[in-house]
């Protein structure tokens, strides 16, 4: 009880007394007496902390951890460093609400408007916002950003991440936004004959679900030959070694930023991070924060371009986003300033060679060849006899597999595998394939 | 402050990964980037204590009391962190084979099937990240009900005036025209205004309850009876159930579909603004339409698709399930009491140093003030008030909302705050009230404490700095 | 290299060229060239953070962690709150150094200051120290508070813990403080015959080593009669329940401090505490904050009694502590200000009932019985036949059991133990005793 | 602030343990207490806001510059704190059978292993918990030895005049008598008066290299060579080796014991005054005589017994064996250097402010600065300019330390903070050189800025008030 009610009985009812009540049921004279709960709750008796800890404990340990793993598909296992955690466990960072109070509010308006600054580098992008619900949302709103009266309509790559996908179905099915998903051709979009002049914009995964490196110049003068903007949906962790979705031509760049330090924690929370040219600055969702000066002409941030959001505009909103990942941002900043650039660089190229390493490997064994011709980051797809077989011996030790998907496993490999844990993982495929 | 740009040194940083251990693996030219991007490069050192400076400009609930309202900014328990950082749960990749994922679908299992108790819903889903996310996605349930249905006509949703933002934004994200519905003197919705708005063209009508104003609506049974009599569907906005949870359940006054926010109700952090989680449970009827993922499995043949990636914002479930454990079948009510005795405590408090509530009697787990007559007597707003809180260790309350409220102040103390809490917030806004009839000049110098004085947002949104410029740096 | 130099080399350079020096070298003139250091040390190269990571979690993973844990003897598996691991691990706490600066360290001062109030309230003292490194060398340093001039000899009980008597002989070795070792009987200190005109004092556990209550009040009476001190060393765990030691009539109460909060790690860092009466507080070591005001008659907290120690004092100092256990202190004080007095309480009498459940479980098999006649707290020895395959099988199922000790094993059960765990382990004893 | 004992309110606290599960089992009653003690009463939020309002005003490393001599207040990088609460370290009993704690013993064995590279010595001890602990262990080391010997004789330890309080204090408890020896105008020790000091008494000889005033004792062969001729043994007290380690090894100079302060040299946090670690090294002659523990095992025939109870101050040897990898066979040298250079830099800057150094050309990681003309000349004293180094966000050097320097202020930087860090503070400096001599009173004043003006040291040692007193409560 005290865990979650400070006062005592005594303490409320004196309350009660102040108030001339006589006690909680008075509080309630409102609520009709048929809808009144009789009893308690079908829930469980209350528990003290070491019930709840070791009931939690007990569920955590039904699961299984994978001591290396080789699957990716829109959630990356990279190493995080210590101070990640340590430092964004903050109390202050914790249990602070959005910073509507400026004045009390710096050190998280900052953090805020350091996150943008860092998205809009990686990006190559003028502007960003303080984050939304998650990669997939994040592609989702950047549709509606680019939606017109006369441009009504997007295309989107159908090598996206399938969940990615869906998420825009679903977006649609509210805005009604017509969408066409353009075909993959040998592992990437083929936008042939899709665009004309009611296309609002297109929208691209890169590197795709597949891992293939798409064509993005080309994707971008397509779309603006008809009119419509390129939206970039792009992995972090891969930007500091490929171009920045800016230099292909994007418009908007979205992603998932959980690999900039989150856990993989079974989906989330993670972290949609939206950037955009200047020109479609103010069509962003979400909260923004931006710099300032305070009456004595001090530096100062805060929350801006309010017009936009769902508390001013209502029904007329941007978007109706306002709680969003703050904390994960935080996260994605406190790691992107401790990699820096060189160690983003060094994320990028040994997830990418370690990557070709294991592709390399696996296709030496008799019947593995890759799926896709083209050029590939960190992920690839291989076709492979005894999918099945080949996954649960890898999980007999301790090894996530590629996932499944639809003509082979997609294989993920970051920085953080070590090259024997590649070669003991090829050397179960290897036996299972004898 | 300085920015971590200006921190940044040529060269710096820390040593976090062993050289690789394969042959690299060039890209192809056409992918590779020309220029780094400008990430800080700075040593651990300076990172931490970067962060520190960060940390010690911001307020939290750590750091006083925060009756900030309609946010429900409740104590979150130590434990919830613990468990949400447990390896068991941080390291499991959420396309696992469900075989070894056992752990974590039970907690969405169990923390489901409690909310869904102190719901009154049937099903219960975790996949909105917040809770505009689920008004969304719970508005999306009525529209495919309706569709299915073949009821295509039903593209309107009714809000009361009084009502959050996010409510017509949500509503207009689905594809939905909202209407408004008139508030009464009293600060609940006009029975007959919503009689009246109600037709064939009815998809819902959303609706908090207590609403925004901290009043329940009394006649909430005949409510639901207009819009279902109507044809329409009831949506229920979770953002306040923290005031009866336990005590009464939004599926028993008739509502079809609600949304939670686990980061206010359930204890969980708010994080600077997020992550959330906007669990949306709902009646049978509405079932069928429930969200899935498209690699993460859920979702039936009539699914209205998914609204994100992958399962839920699951860490935050796991400390919203500490909580309820912790609350168990009797605590859950004691906490809305808590909540509700807390708020009229402070109420009464504030009315007997001279404060006007916009509405008379007793609340729900939160209040508005006006401070219009003070205005008009003195000149000192409710911006000016809450900012002579901030010189005062306070974070001040939600101000100008509800919209149909003047000058107004919402205050939602939450239980886990102590009755010496409330008698010190109480004594200190009795003291700016008697500041602000003899001296207002000093409210609207406020504050005088803080890192910044008051900063000019019209600058800001109107030539719009979103990033560092490195030009200057 | 970046984690623990945040310069750059060529930052360094700047360094040397504005002191007009061209390198390292040149630093190290005055150390003669016979002992310079050659080339590298033979340590392993320098690693990343993820190579020590890996190294670390390695070696910690080479140790069996029992789920239950039914050994004490001077360690305790206590339950401990989430928060008081949270809390404690602030970084302003973590990285502070010894308080010197009371401007900018009220908060530190403070929360000493709270810690010497508590362990006064635990003990029944007037004062307390801000700790010293663990129980033993509390104990250690409590005899040398009790030496004058004509008393320079000390009692100490045979019950105590091991450790505990052997780290008070290297004390008394060092500081030519004559020692007698009362024998146990029946599990009990006897002091009978070993009191005189040059006992300084009498040490006395309590519970002493083999769980079992010491009759205090009288042991006082005897160290009183004979004009010496009377000195407890306590379970800080126990004294929600069991009297003060102030009221046994002790002059020095001191203790392991483990007990509160703090987890077991292999046996440190640990918490040791000193407590006195009144006319003995000057002679405590150590630090000691005290309250005083500023200028503006604000409430204050400093160092205080300095005069005793030794970088004031030198050789004449009451002992050489400065370095102590802060951060664990800090620890102790969350732990015992989330517990309360009724937390306390249900600690100590959970743990008492536990125990004596588990042993009334044992002593029901065949051939097992206690060891002691008399009443015990939370530990006991029980007399059993083939103990070390007895232990062997609790091990096996992640148990670790009672401590070896001479005549039997040494059990502990915390209020940590379900009744299920006691029973787990009591039928796989049964088992084996067939 | 308020104590936490004036938060305190009947009644209040957690639900941190389940309803007992056996019967209960009534002490007698000569052991039962009466009156409960008077622990706080608070709910964890209130544990929650009161920690955090202490944390507020407190300063760590994390909060800025922290130059205090002798200390070593080096960054404590976060790696070291996440493996320190590895369930695998925190949960292991320390009596569990060797067999399931090999882990914690190879942490020891291979700590120890790289420390006795470090130091060129033979065996390494984890068992004393901090510095002093370390001496007072070294000299028992040395005590055996030579009553092992039968050479009871030696009863003297020699001290030089700059030595840390705690040397005379350690001999003392270890039954020595104490021998002061003089320093030279230079800073160094007189060899002259070693030489003569030393005789058929001498037990040994202690000393820091580089000594406290920041010189490295370049005489320190025939220093050594002096004291063994005489039959004594030379004591390393390692308060300062990160000045030279990787660079030389106190073993090859001579010394036969050392004590390490991991807590300095090796990284590991101060923890607002421990828990420290004070690893002891010997050569193989003092081998015989090293501690172990009754229950926990070690120690030989021979062996002085043990100083505390079992092996170590364990999680903070993790820390240090993580930086010790981390740092590297290369990384240790590179440590050292940088902190010479960081001192030496600083030192420079401050002297060309104006400020004057008691000793003059180059330093190893600390200095020490005179103030004894500035006092003359205008008032302000060492503490005088310490206390104003509080307003400028820096934790003051350390003050009047060693004592032979009058109105000495003592720097040491650490070769983590970044040459910034040193120009900035340079400057600040600077600036109060020059209020000084403008406007002494301003820093007789100061601080101004802290949560408390200077409190009265006098009236709290006069009549000490060191615990809460309830009554007034």
């Amino acid at each position: 009880m005290g865990s979650f009610l400070p006062s005592t009985a005594a303490e409320r009812a004196g309350l009660y007394a102040a108030l001339g009540l006589s006690g909680p049921a008075d509080l309630y004279a409102d609520v009709p007496a048929s809808v009144r709960v009789g009893g308690a709750l079908e829930l469980p008796a209350p528990m003290s902390e070491l019930e709840v800890r070791r009931t939690l404990e007990a569920l955590s340990g039904q699961n299984t951890r994978f001591s290396t793993i080789l699957r990716g598909a829109g959630a990356y296992d990279h190493y995080i460093p210590a101070a990640v955690g340590r430092i964004a466990a903050k109390e202050e960072f914790v249990t602070a609400y959005t910073p509507y109070q400026a004045e009390i509010s710096q050190g998280i308006l900052q953090s805020i408007f350091e996150f943008q600054t860092m998205i809009c580098e990686l990006t190559g992008m003028d502007a960003a916002n303080a984050s939304v619900y998650d990669g997939a949302s994040a592609a989702a709103e950047a549709l509606a950003m680019c939606r017109d009266r006369k441009r009504t309509r997007a295309v989107i790559s159908g090598a996206a991440h399938p969940d990615v996908i869906a998420t825009i179905r679903t977006y649609c099915f509210g805005s009604g936004m017509e969408l066409a998903v353009a075909p993959v051709r040998d592992g990437v979009t083929d936008l042939t004959g899709l665009l004309d002049e009611t296309t609002a914009c297109v929208y691209v995964q890169h590197p795709n679900f597949y891992g293939q490196l798409e064509d993005c110049s080309e994707l971008a003068g397509a779309a603006h030959g008809a009119g419509a903007k390129l939206i970039l949906g792009v992995n972090p962790a891969t930007l500091g070694v490929l171009r920045a979705p800016a230099d292909y031509g994007a418009d908007i760049a979205v992603g998932e930023g959980q690999p900039l330090g989150l856990p993989l924690a079974w989906g989330g929370p993670y972290l949609g991070f939206m950037a955009a040219t200047a020109p479609l600055m103010r069509k962003l969702p979400g909260r923004i924060v931006g710099e300032t000066v305070d009456a004595q002409g001090k530096r100062a941030f805060v929350l801006t371009m309010q017009a936009r959001e769902q508390h001013i505009r209502r029904e007329k909103a941007s978007s109706n986003v306002c709680s969003n990942e703050a904390l994960c941002a935080l996260t994605a900043s406190i790691y992107l300033s401790l990699l820096g650039p060189e160690g983003l660089r060094q994320v990028g190229e040994q997830s990418c060679a370690k990557a070709h390493y294991l592709a390399g490997a696996l296709c030496a064994l008799p019947g593995v060849s890759l799926r896709f011709p083209g050029p590939f980051f960190h992920e690839f797809v291989t076709e492979l006899p005894r999918a099945p077989q080949v996954l649960a011996a890898l999980e007999a030790k301790g090894i996530l597999g590629g996932l499944p998907v639809e003509g082979g496993l997609l294989w993920c490999v970051t920085e953080k595998c070590s090259r024997s844990e590649l070669d003991e993982a090829v050397a179960i495929v290897k036996e299972v394939l004898g | 402050m300085e920015l971590i740009f200006e921190r940044s040194r040529p060269g710096r940083g820390s040593d976090l990964l062993p050289p690789p251990d394969v042959p690299a693996s060039p890209l192809p030219e056409a992918h590779r980037r020309a220029a780094a991007p400008r990430l800080p490069e700075v040593a651990e050192s300076e990172v931490s204590r970067h962060y520190q400076a960060m940390a010690r400009h911001a307020f939290g609930v750590c750091d006083g009391f925060y009756p900030l309202g309609s946010c429900t900014m409740k104590y979150n328990p130590k434990l919830g962190e613990d468990l949400a950082a447990l390896p068991g749960f941080t390291g499991i990749h959420p396309l696992q084979p469900e075989h070894t994922a056992r752990g974590c679908r039970s907690v969405l299992d169990r923390a489901g099937a409690y909310l869904c108790q102190i719901t009154g819903m049937d099903e219960m889903t975790f996949q909105p990240a917040a809770g505009a996310h689920g008004e969304f996605t719970g508005l999306l349930l009525i529209k495919a009900y309706h569709v299915h249905r073949g009821d295509t006509g039903r593209t309107v949703i009714l809000v009361p005036d009084s009502a959050h933002g996010t409510n017509p934004a949500s509503a207009a994200m689905a594809g939905f025209t909202v209407r408004s519905i008139p508030s009464t003197a009293e600060g609940l919705v006009d029975l007959e205004a919503l009689r009246a708005a109600c037709g064939a063209d009815t998809a819902g009508l959303m609706l908090t309850n207590p609403n925004t104003v901290g009043l329940f609506e009394r006649d909430i049974l005949a409510m639901t009876e207009i819009v279902h009599a109507a044809g329409g569907l009831v949506y229920y906005d979770g953002a306040n159930l923290n005031a009866i949870m336990g005590v009464a359940r939004p599926g028993d006054m008739g509502f079809d579909v609600c949304h939670l926010n686990l980061h206010k109700t359930f204890a969980t952090p708010h994080g600077g603004g997020g992550p959330g989680s906007g669990a949306v449970g709902c009646k049978a009827l509405l079932a069928p339409y429930l969200p899935g993922s498209a690699l993460g499995g859920g979702g039936g043949a009539q699914s209205i698709g998914q609204v994100r990636a992958f399962h839920a914002n699951f860490l935050v479930v796991v400390r919203a399930l500490a909580y309820l454990l912790t609350l168990g079948n009797t605590g859950v009510r004691q906490a809305a009491e808590g909540a509700v005795l807390n708020a009229n405590y402070l109420k009464h408090r504030l009315e007997a140093a001279g404060y006007s509530s916009a509405y008379p009697g007793l609340c729900m787990h939160e209040f508005v003030l006006t401070l219009e007559q003070l205005k008009k007597q003195t000149g000192v707003s409710a911006l000016d008030l809450a900012k002579a809180m901030l010189d005062q260790g306070m974070h001040p309350p939600t101000m100008y909302f509800p919209l149909i409220v003047h000058e107004a102040l919402m205050f939602e103390p939450t239980e886990t705050e102590t009755p010496e809490t409330l008698d010190r917030a109480a004594q200190a806004l009795e003291a700016l009230l008697k500041t602000a009839r003899e001296n207002p000049q000093a409210l609207h110098a406020a504050p005088v404490t803080t890192v910044i004085g008051r900063p000019d947002e019209t600058a800001a949104a109107r030539r719009p700095v979103v990033r560092y410029g490195f030009e200057e740096g």
